[in-house]
């Protein structure tokens, strides 16, 4: 039946509203300007800057200081092709929590030990908490209920070279960071401290590094210097399987 | 039921029986009349179908003949009839000579009664069989994969294209929704024939074509199987066409039909001898089919004030419930319209709202009540629209309604994008999980805000019904004197389309689908 | 105590968050690619393409048909100079009722005609109604109750061809056209072809022509050959003021 | 007032009873201890202000240099009145004395004990008179330009920079904000002082500095002024400066300090004696300023769950009630707190967390509650946000809350931008405009799910309540039996600021604010 109706060019393609390509794009935004024709004029001119056609100002108040708030509605132009998208993603089957412990018991033979910490000024242990800590999270148990698995959840606002000291002490595997504040890009300063120390002191290679928080993706913490990032939705069995397997296939036995 | 509201039954009895006495008043007139459209609709139910070289369809020449040889007032199917008899052919093929000029339908010698009346009945028994069928096939689908639970959630599709509605519909359907209604294109409810085929053009709406009627109830019975959950279509099933829609509507299995006795006279300016006679047998086709009609009454509260004129919607809501009643559509079908659309803006509105959606509840206890959504106080503050659809869903769980029409964040910007039902239906299932049975929780402290403001509307509600029943209908609305806007006996569209009876005009489908064929 | 924070430049401003020229703007939008971590990347493609830094995905969502919702954040890159902007508009004082009517006495002296309706498919005659009928709109009434206006109000779904002829027959000074329904631009091609019309009968110059609309500015009415055009928010005084000046001003009297 | 859920009076007795004992219990400890920032308090009090060469807060100079002098356990009113006499200076020159080297301050020969307490008391009635007189220009504001309705829409800002705050707060109050909070920097609350002046860089909030303090309430003045009504201002008396923010906030005219007595110990892993300590004298002096305080109750269930743990909140309400009793903060002053945490998907869920709202109203019936947003179960989807912040809103209106911190869109994205804060007032001030007295028209099914959950809630704190009174509160939580946190007596941080009193050790103000010198 859908023979009647334009087929996707998944090579071009755009924002979807009532009919393909239509570009429909909602919008909303402040502009440091008094409340006025000028001002949504300039909203306007802005988002056909931005490359949309017919940008029609649906909404717009005086947010009190001189500056105008909009609702906007636009076309958009551009075009991405679906096509040639590869995300860099942690790309494997994850294991549950019995294959994860079969799986060290196999090729592993040893307690597995990870380390984990909500680090630098951050207090937000509910992630963190949610992948090492018994109860888990959403029905799936954390880290510590996994036979073979030694883990250490320092809890928050745990100052990188803490961190590192414990993971030292410890002979850790992997080290998990979380992080979930992410104003001014603390959390890129603070991910970033710690990959330099730990290559300041050689210990890079030696374990497995992981971070993860909301705002994280796999994509960033190998830009920042890790070897995998879990963001939203994750759970321990995820980091478990990378972990274990890594260590496998890292020859970190 | 004990009355929440602490109303009044006998203001509620006396009101009805105004109401009863009005639609009696007009029914009298009703059975002396007939109209273009409801031959028409014979012809259709008779099988006739299709268009001519000019695209105008078939029951149109057929009956545009019949009129034209002076015959309309002994009814389409008396000459049809005559024709089969004649020469034994079907519906079907003598509308197509008649189209060629191969016939001419009251030309041709006059049959014997009896057989005429067998050829037709013969055939129109299969036709309501058929639709007999589509209910039972409904009813299946209701019995074996179920349906969402009330409020039914009923979302627009309005593309203009029927393909593109499918998607947008089949969407819906995955998100959620339990109603699905195709809205129509402008302007379509003006139009004095019923397009054809399946259609891909229209502005803010797609055609309403029985073609279109097949593809998208083909659809929605696909995604009813997938989603588990039966998913009901609705169509408008008003205007210059109202029996014909209806009759599309029976044959194609559509569950649920805008359709008001007095909106096309009010809001289309339709004339109202044309539109209280096409009312009737839409109703009786409606009720027989098992669809679920959807009153108007919002449509009130788009021009005038709702505070206002709170009580015109509930008078309408009597009227409607009278006609339905005399074309035997049980209570159960009766989806009464009303909508929130007090300004947001008013102090205490959330309480009138919510004292008016459960007057309503208590004085239509069985009726799948049919709650509409803000529209005239929407605007492009899309953040705001989207709370003033919550309250409105809000009010809904808490008193029960049927079919909840779902307010849309963009209502005061463009017909509802992909998403933008998304986010409609994601507003109504959170909020109706999340305060479920607050309906039965709850009690309104006596003589508050809320009982007096219910008492005040139905006693508004009674008294305007008293004037129209000492009044009668047609002179309350040639005055004005109903929901402020004036229409004269003949005066609107399609006056020309009504004619008197003859007393053997005779209509098969009356009798059979008002005799208890059930 | 403002001087401690920065400035906003008006030649080159920029959306605004919390800092200023952040660039902050909120998106909404639907791709036609199924959900996942390529439809994620695949918006903030797009996005990227619109001028952004920094898209983050911060929801999205499966529509259920292969097609994706998203919302997102970015930040804007480009600049808009507020201080070069003029917006065309009915730039005039507008007159209250009382002052249009003193105004009509003095200067033309004669019954002001002005025709009326919502053209073409449309039914919305509530625009046209509170700008026309006694009752007005808000508070403000309309131009049925001005003395010296003749207001002729010919409601909904008024064919161009029988407004035009109103006109004639009653020799008015003014049109009115609503038009609310803009659906794949039916109201562009409604209002273009009244103007072509009148026109082709040597009328345009004979008569003041107006419409109105919620989607209408009066930029968008110039464009399509009308005198003046009138959004949301607008009065029988704002019209009627227009309407009796530009009746002397082209003397029309 | 009549309970509309039935409570049982008796079980709130003996639930107030278990707290009052919990906090008598603990009264006993308090009244024999000291710490580093009451004493640094009573410095700040006394006059002392500043910072050294090196940033250090000049009250920190002068309690350390007390403290290694071995002379904490008589206070620092004690050696600063001695130095007083001795050298004829104030606090403030003597504490400039200490820092460079000038003046070794527990080396000064001990002067005559009542001309000491002459000499500081004469400087602390002034400060308390200062107090004092902020607290009558409030009211004399109160009285004149008035004040917005309740409950009061209390937002945040939290740009790190103050004058960037300014703006926001400005705009807030435009939009219709009543109380501002200006969100402290993170770990603020972990630093063993309050730095100084004014502020521009910090993370996810602002520093707590009593020159920001002054700029936000010059602005908030001039806002107030210009439109018509008082805008409060609010701060965090919380972490290891607990009572110094409390003196900073007295002396600038704060309104409102987030002050909780438990969470220090258990959200910040501040040691347990050093907290309740330090509360006792913050609460003293929120008290005696007429800052309306904010309990941290919505801490609980940010980890744990909303439904299971709700009675965690009322029992750890009914304690900082007594704790704040035994401070001299009226009833008047204590918003206590609580949240709407339960998860949105949750069946019914808005009528439990209507209970609890309700519930609190009934046990607190005249405190201005202080009632906090969904956070937990916010998503990135900014539309479901704003409707969950309008059930919140909702339930406000309803039961009568007294301070609404507002939910934001964006709660799981970003502190608040501009316009996330007017979508936020703009959702509060439909639903409360809309809804304005439903509280007065609903009553509740006798025995339904409101009415149990309620006395559910109830009689689970109860429990609890006894439960901590038989095992005491130190122990309590020692043995994680509180919000399910674990915390040792000589764990956490700030153990090392605490020091038993000497049996001379005073504290002017204690006994000028609690003496009844209001
Ligand atoms: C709960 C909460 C708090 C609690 C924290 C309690 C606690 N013990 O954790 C309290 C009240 C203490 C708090 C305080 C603050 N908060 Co807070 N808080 C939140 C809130 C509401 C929920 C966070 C949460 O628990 N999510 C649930 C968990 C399960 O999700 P998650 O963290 O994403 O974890 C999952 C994945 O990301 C992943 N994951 C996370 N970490 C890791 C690590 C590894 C190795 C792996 C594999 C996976 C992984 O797996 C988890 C499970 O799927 C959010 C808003 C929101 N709705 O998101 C704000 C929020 C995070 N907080 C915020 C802020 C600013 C603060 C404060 C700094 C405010 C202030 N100035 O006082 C303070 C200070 C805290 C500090 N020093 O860091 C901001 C952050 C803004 C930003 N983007 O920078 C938010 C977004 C709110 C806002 N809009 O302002 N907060
Ligand atoms: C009320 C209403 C109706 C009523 C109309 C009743 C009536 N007698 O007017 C009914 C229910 C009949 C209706 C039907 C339809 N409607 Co309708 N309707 C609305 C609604 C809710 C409000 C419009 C309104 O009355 N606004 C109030 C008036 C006062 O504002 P206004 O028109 O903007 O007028 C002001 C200014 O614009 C200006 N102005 C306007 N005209 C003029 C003219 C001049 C000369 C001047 C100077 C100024 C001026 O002055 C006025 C006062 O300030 C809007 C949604 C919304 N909230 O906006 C949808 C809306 C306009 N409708 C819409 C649609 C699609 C339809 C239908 C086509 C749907 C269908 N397929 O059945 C039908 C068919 C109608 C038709 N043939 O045109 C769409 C239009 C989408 C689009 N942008 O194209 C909207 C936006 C809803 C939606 N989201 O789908 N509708
Ligand atoms: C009963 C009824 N029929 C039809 C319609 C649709 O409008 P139209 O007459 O253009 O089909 C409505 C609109 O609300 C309605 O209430
Ligand atoms: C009582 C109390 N104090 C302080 C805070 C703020 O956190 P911090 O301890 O980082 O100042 C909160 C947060 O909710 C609180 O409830």
């Amino acid at each position: 039946m859908m023979e009647n109706i334009q087929k996707v060019d998944l090579t071009r393609i755009k924002p979807y509203g009532d009919t393909l390509n239509d570009g429909m794009v909602q919008m909303s935004f402040t502009l440091p300007v008094p409340y006025g024709d000028e001002a949504n004029e300039a909203a306007k001119q802005l988002v056909e800057k931005m490359g949309f056609d017919d940008p029609a100002v649906v909404f717009s108040k005086d947010l009190g200081v001189g500056y105008t708030y909009f609702v906007i509605y636009g076309k958009c132009t551009h075009t991405v092709d679906y096509t040639s998208i590869e995300v860099p993603k942690v790309d494997m089957e994850f294991m549950d929590r019995e294959e994860v412990e079969e799986y060290i018991k196999k090729y592993i033979k040893r307690d597995v030990v990870i380390v984990g910490a909500c680090t630098g000024t951050d207090a937000h242990t509910v992630g963190i908490d949610a992948i090492m800590n018994m109860k888990g999270f959403d029905g799936n148990y954390g880290l510590e209920r996994y036979k073979g698995i030694n883990a250490i959840n320092m809890g928050s606002q745990v100052p990188n070279e803490e961190l590192i000291a414990k993971a030292v002490e410890v002979k850790a595997d992997a080290i998990l960071v979380s992080q979930v504040v992410t104003q001014k890009d603390v959390h890129i300063a603070n991910l970033t401290q710690l990959v330099e120390m730990m290559e300041a002191e050689g210990l890079r290679d030696k374990m497995i590094l992981v971070c993860g928080g909301p705002r994280l993706d796999h994509e960033l913490a190998q830009e920042l210097g890790y070897d995998a990032g879990f963001g939203r939705g994750s759970y321990a069995n995820h980091v478990a399987t990378f972990v274990v397997k890594q260590i496998v296939e890292r020859n970190l036995i | 039921m004990e009355s929440k509201l602490n109303l009044n039954p006998r203001l509620i009895d006396s009101a009805r029986s105004a109401a009863r006495n009005i639609a009696e008043d007009v029914q009298n007139f009703i059975d002396k009349n007939t109209t273009v459209a409801v031959e028409r609709t014979v012809a259709r139910l008779l099988g006739v179908d299709g268009v001519d070289e000019i695209d105008k369809p078939l029951p149109n020449v057929l009956v545009d003949a019949i009129k034209e040889g002076g015959g309309l007032s002994r009814g389409a199917a008396f000459w049809i009839g005559n024709a089969m008899v004649n020469t034994g052919k079907n519906p079907q093929e003598i509308a197509e000579k008649v189209s060629s000029g191969q016939i001419q339908i009251t030309k041709l010698p006059i049959a014997d009664e009896n057989k005429i009346m067998e050829a037709v009945y013969e055939t129109a028994r299969k036709t309501v069989e058929r639709i007999k069928n589509n209910r039972a096939k409904r009813d299946e689908y209701l019995n074996t994969i179920g349906e969402g639970r009330k409020p039914y959630l009923y979302v627009i599709v309005a593309t203009g294209n029927i393909y593109e509605d499918v998607l947008q519909a089949q969407a819906a359907a995955k998100q959620g929704a339990d109603v699905i209604a195709v809205i129509r294109t402008t302007a379509q409810s003006l139009l004095d024939y019923v397009p054809y085929g399946p259609t891909t053009e229209g502005f803010g709406g797609t055609y309403a074509t029985q073609e279109n009627f097949r593809i998208m109830r083909k659809a929605l019975d696909e995604v009813s199987l997938e989603e588990g959950r039966y998913i009901r279509l609705c169509n408008y099933c008003s205007g210059l066409c109202m029996p014909e829609i209806a009759a599309m509507g029976a044959l194609e299995r559509l569950d649920v039909m805008l359709n008001d006795a007095l909106y096309g006279i009010l809001f289309r300016d339709i004339n109202m001898q044309r539109t209280l006679v096409d009312q009737y047998f839409s109703r009786i086709i409606n009720g027989y089919a098992g669809i679920i009609i959807n009153t108007g009454e919002d449509n009130y509260l788009t021009t005038a004030d709702a505070y206002e004129e709170a009580h015109t919607v509930l008078a309408s809501q009597f009227i409607n419930e009278q006609f339905a009643l005399k074309a035997g559509i049980p209570e159960e079908q009766m989806g009464l319209g009303h909508a929130f659309e007090m300004n947001p803006m008013l102090e205490n509105g959330f309480l009138y709202e919510l004292a008016q959606a459960q007057m309503a509840r208590e004085i239509f206890p069985k009726a799948p009540l049919k709650y509409m959504p803000p529209t005239k106080y929407m605007t492009g503050n899309i953040f705001r629209g989207h709370l003033q659809d919550a309250m409105f869903n809000f009010i809904s769980i808490w008193t029960h309604q049927g079919i909840q029409l779902l307010g849309m964040p963009t209502e005061a910007i463009h017909t509802p994008h992909l998403q933008d039902r998304m986010l409609s239906i994601e507003n109504a299932q959170y909020i109706f999980n999340n305060a479920r049975d607050i309906g039965n929780e709850i009690e309104y402290k006596k003589d508050g805000i809320i009982q007096r403001r219910a008492q005040d509307v139905l006693a508004k509600a009674e008294e305007l019904l008293r004037d129209i029943e000492r009044e009668g209908i047609f002179s309350t609305i040639e005055k004005g004197k109903f929901g402020g806007v004036k229409r004269s006996f003949t005066g609107g569209k399609g006056l020309d389309g009504v004619v008197e009876k003859d007393e053997k005009h005779f209509n098969p489908f009356v009798d059979l689908m008002l005799g208890g064929a059930k």
